[in-house]
């Protein structure tokens, strides 16, 4: 099964030779990197920018304005946040002419921690987004989903921002979900696309033969059903509450996983039927907790599912800290972990109204 | 101003060729419109038709021969202009219709630039590739390297990117990015960077903060051909502008012109939008070398200014009539369906 | 009495004469505009920068660095979303560098909407300066508030952040309420600290005997007193839910209004305080409502006063738009106005639990 | 490199006259220790005791004199330092104790510039006016133009502001902010920029990104003094640098310098942090020139380094049981209740 990583570049490939796609650019994006993931190696339409994350976006806004549809990359989300001005005009652009120009771009940024990536390259970048009006924002959780959600991207007319969870880049996804047209075998797969170590130069990659495939905007997942405890969550947070729930079913507890995968829109039909279905909610995401996003989705739930709910709400989010730490110890003390989340679902189930 | 004194040695003279008679004629019958039209919507800021104005009265030297250069039209052929909000001439010139220009002072329900969203001047024309004019100052210079990049050489697109903001500005990043981005190496892009100068940023004068003579010489550092021009004389402008396009569309290679101009009525109805004394005002200047080359008698400007005067008061009265926009279509095209910028309709 | 602006003339007179200010600059904050708000008319330390917002910023972290006390203006706060970068450097310094290095900087700009700004000088900023760790962040409501908290700001060790209520910034001060060494009468004020129009240079001003006034970051204050209801607000929305209050006083609701003040550090003590005594909680600020300061607020109350709560807690902010329209109709529909404070103060009063 | 080869011709010649012998055996020695110290941390990075290896091999001819030239100390009489995080040479020529750094690479508890939790490289010593080195390219050009300020002429203030990035990150707008506030006329900053151009932003070579030879090239346009030197010879970089100090602190105005340099060990530890071919090592070519000049044998110089490698290799057994931080340390300094940088202690 591919890692997301090449699910991305798979995307990518059919973007540009499917759907439109004529750029697809950011530091260190084309030859001979290919992006300080891989997410970009063999892409014909792959280049490198300068060392400039305004012009990268504003190249991009402007290549949507005219008609391209391109995707852009920031290399670390920690790195956009010189550009909110820029992608408040992309969001804004179609609003403020009065409908008069849309802006179908792609931003694509690596976020989140997990690989004691320190102060910067451990920045989340989901509450921000949030934040953007005219912004769709979507973040895949399996490489499937990285694949169909970056295909939606691509052929929406509206920017999206599209989150790429860092810690899951390199994750396999499970046998039973793959990318339509993916070759069965990994060693295959990584011999047709992954670029040699050494001198690339003459190196080309052969693709599979790749089916579309589109995840809606807008629509959630249940990562694992249950009916105790709905756990409102997306990327990284994803495995890591599945496997919560998992340990937990031991105890009797059944958590409900729902991968939101898009935070906006958000699925509220799908979140309204499991906290109708579990009475009990836990948002889990690792931006700071101060103005969170998940503190927008309880708002909401208190708003419109108050007397649906038997315990008070909760959140677990990364602290409110200038900076996430190198040292192992306060990576882990500043965002969200297993037993973090186990302690809250328990929590939260043995809550007596 | 008074320009001639504090203007730069290096400001190029007017050339020797002047434009025919005809061009000259056509060049300010839209000075007069564009300055007849930024009085009305001084006068309609004034009577509390509007909550705010800004323009370019003191630009039309400028912005109309621009107007006239550009290649109209929508698509990678034709010119994409990512302008400020001083350049009503520039549309005017292009053909808008100035009535469109009250709606947005008003902003009435028909403003078709942004539905009655935006200030005065910010205008937005997909048809005519015209980007919209947006509040943040520089940023345009980011944006145009996107759509300059979809026409560089190889592309086979045959418009151009025209870009355009004022003197304090330049002193975003986004300038910078722009000089940057457009001289890379193999990758340079076909864009015209346009500086109007007048010498201000709001109250803030140039002298003092900026560490060159002229904006321009920041282009040489990067090999871009450059132009300081007198862009209070519309022969001038309508030569250099020419000539500058003329080159990003052969070369596909940017260019920079930086245009010393005037403000004639300050930075904004926030300073009052009244005349400012010692600035040098294109238009009556021009009107003198009309005079003195017979293309024009003072009496014809006269009736030509009372004719436009008047057909923009009509105007306003009944724009006054139109709709402002409902207070639910605030929710209104935050999200497009359609892929209108790719053609879907 | 004086007006805000005049307020923070003052109190920034006094932070240049007494309290070690060395710079107060900014776009157009020196002779001869002295700030779009005449903020900083007369001031010695007062100089304009170039247009260039990401300079201001780094000149006030160094400025700080190298020991001086910097206020720094970003002219509308909808133009410092291209520096956020820079505004999380401000307030991790401290933290990065394990305590070597504080940041004693101020960083004022005006915020939200009520005067027909357009979709640029509308925006609110109270969303994204909580989400900078590091930072203090203040917002005064009234005249002596402004002069007291900025005082305070400039004598902080730590970076703060100092929103001003563009709508309430020529708005004078109740007569119970001076500021002290301010002359009773507003002309006699006036004709000593407003420049002149026309030349000014040759203008002086001359200062009252000002006396210092320290409102303490993190203490919020009553602004009406209620037992029904409790409004959590800040800034231009103040006045605006007292109005509403004490409208519904003749209905026999009476709604507590809460300034916070400080939206970071939070009154933590006064919020209990009053959800203790009302049990019922609206959070009112203008901006935009999805991943929201008030949602945090409310997130924090269900999380440790669920069992208070005689109804869910509302908020009543900006709707999520991708900016503010010119025309009237488009501004009163976008942020709050009194009649939907009224009408959420009237629905959590009478809800039913 | 070969530098020679692929260095353009504007670079400046040694000049004639060399350093004196004592010198070059001090700049000699603290190459060495600097270049000892990031084998150590690339060693430690392989062995697990490290997540991330970023730093300066490859730089040492540049760093070291610039440490050697600045004037160390706290406050505005003393020289401010705005690093970027390949500085480890001009550090360790200031004084700093290499073993702090093997702390910083461990993210040890012990680590005096970041306590476990910023990446190796990243110092911060405000005794020294070292401000702290943070990961976002370029805005300590930005941030830089503060403490110049508080050092500008008029002051009284004896030091100056030193500011060093890399050449990539030259296109972030920051840079430009830096000649633009640093040249305003009657306000010029002592500000040394410095760019050392290793012609690489990790994977991304210098030819296609920039219009111009060289980056020194921009400065001109600001009217700012300029050079261009061969940062691998230390005998360059410390007379092109003091003569650069000397000019800034003497006239209180703006200086860009730029160093061509080499990048021994690629970007960082992301891409492998082996020896890359074809890079100039400057260590090896000052050995080469000191054993001509018969300051050192071949033999010494063994010793030497052996002996500076053995002692960073207890060092880091040492650190090795030093803790890392608690996960509690992860809430301190988040607000100061000291004003430390306007001395409160
Ligand atoms: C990023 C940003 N900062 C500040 C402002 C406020 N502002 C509006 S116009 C202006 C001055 C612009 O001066 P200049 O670039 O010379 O253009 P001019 O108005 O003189 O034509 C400023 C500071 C803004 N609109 N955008
Ligand atoms: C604002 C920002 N964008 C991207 C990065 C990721 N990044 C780290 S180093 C680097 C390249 C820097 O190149 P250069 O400026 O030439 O310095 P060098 O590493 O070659 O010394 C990049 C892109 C970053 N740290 N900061
Ligand atoms: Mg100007
Ligand atoms: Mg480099």
């Amino acid at each position: 099964m591919a890692t997301m990583i090449q699910a991305i570049r798979m995307a990518l490939h059919v973007g540009e030779s499917r759907l439109g796609v004529t750029d697809i650019f950011g530091e260190d994006v084309g030859p001979p990197l290919g992006g300080v993931f891989t997410g970009t190696q063999g892409l014909k339409t792959a280049w490198n920018t300068p060392l400039d994350e305004r012009g990268i976006v504003g190249t991009a806004i402007g290549l949507a304005l005219a008609g391209q549809r391109p995707v852009a990359e920031i290399q670390f989300c920690d790195y956009a946040f010189n550009t909110i001005d820029l992608l408040k005009i992309a969001g804004n652009t179609y609003w403020s002419s009065g409908g008069d120009w849309n802006v179908p771009m792609v931003l694509m940024t690596p976020v989140g921690a997990g690989i004691r990536g320190s102060i910067y390259h451990s920045h989340s970048f989901d509450a921000t987004a949030t934040r953007l009006p005219g912004w769709k924002v979507v973040m895949p959780s399996t490489p499937r989903d990285a694949y169909g959600l970056m295909l939606s991207a691509i052929v929406d007319p509206n920017p999206v921002m599209y989150l790429m969870p860092k810690a899951l880049l390199r994750v396999k996804g499970d046998a039973g979900d793959p990318i339509p047209g993916e070759p069965d075998d990994d060693k295959q797969l990584s011999s047709m696309i992954d670029a040699p170590l050494g001198d690339r130069s003459a190196w080309r990659p052969r693709w599979p033969a790749l089916e579309e495939l589109y995840i809606p905007i807008g629509e959630a997942r249940i990562a694992r059903p249950g009916s105790h405890v709905t756990v409102l969550t997306y990327g990284r947070n994803v495995p890591m509450a599945v496997a919560a729930a998992n340990e937990l079913a031991a105890e009797s507890i059944e958590a409900e996983v729902v991968d939101l995968r898009s935070l906006h829109p958000v699925d509220w039909a799908a979140i309204t039927a499991s906290v109708r279905k579990t009475n009990r909610v836990l948002c889990v995401n690792e931006d700071t907790e101060i103005t969170n996003f998940g503190e927008h989705l309880i708002r909401r739930i208190i708003e419109e599912l108050f007397y649906e709910l038997h315990a008070p709400p909760r959140l677990v989010a990364g602290g409110h800290l200038p900076g996430i730490g190198l040292a192992d110890n306060l990576e882990m003390a500043s965002v969200p972990q297993k037993d973090g989340i186990k302690a809250a679902i328990v929590e939260l189930a043995r809550h007596e109204p | 101003m008074s320009v001639t004194a504090t203007r730069p040695t290096s400001v190029a003279a007017a050339p020797s060729g002047r434009l025919s008679p005809e061009l000259c004629v056509q060049i300010y019958d839209l000075m007069l419109r564009a300055r007849v039209l930024e009085d009305r919507l001084i006068t309609m800021y004034k009577q509390g038709d509007g909550f705010f104005w800004i323009g370019g009265p003191g630009e039309e030297a400028f912005s109309v021969p621009l107007g006239l250069l550009v290649d109209k039209g929508q698509g990678l052929d034709h010119d994409y202009l990512h302008l400020h909000y001083r350049c009503g001439g520039t549309l005017l010139a292009m053909g808008a219709d100035p009535v469109n220009s009250l709606r947005q002072m008003r902003n009435a329900a028909t403003d078709p630039y942004s539905r009655g969203r935006n200030f005065a001047g910010h205008y937005s024309v997909r048809a005519w590739n015209v980007v919209p004019v947006t509040s943040p100052i520089a940023i345009q210079f980011a944006i145009a390297l996107g759509t300059a990049r979809a026409q560089r050489a190889g592309t086979g697109a045959k418009g151009i990117t025209i870009v355009q903001g004022g003197d304090a500005g330049t002193a975003e990043g986004d300038f910078a990015s722009a000089l940057i981005w457009a001289t890379r190496r193999g990758e340079e892009l076909p864009l015209l960077m346009i500086v109007c100068n007048n010498r201000y940023g709001i109250s803030t004068p140039y002298a003092g903060q900026h560490g060159y003579d002229q904006i321009a010489d920041r282009g040489k550092a990067f090999g871009m051909q450059t132009a300081v021009i007198d862009g209070n004389d519309p022969e001038t402008s309508y030569t250099a502008l020419r000539h500058a396009i003329d080159y990003v569309r052969t070369e596909r290679r940017p260019y920079l012109l930086e245009a010393m101009v005037s403000r004639l009525r300050g930075h904004s109805s926030a300073s009052g939008a009244n005349l400012v004394k010692g600035e040098l005002d294109c238009l009556e200047r021009f009107e003198r070398v009309l005079e003195d080359r017979n293309l024009m008698s003072r009496a014809g400007m006269d009736e030509l200014r009372e004719r436009y005067t008047v057909e923009l008061a009509e105007a306003h009265k009944r724009v006054r009539s139109e709709p402002h926009p409902a207070p639910s279509s605030a929710w209104d095209h935050v999200f497009a369906d359609k892929d209108l910028v790719r053609g879907e309709a």
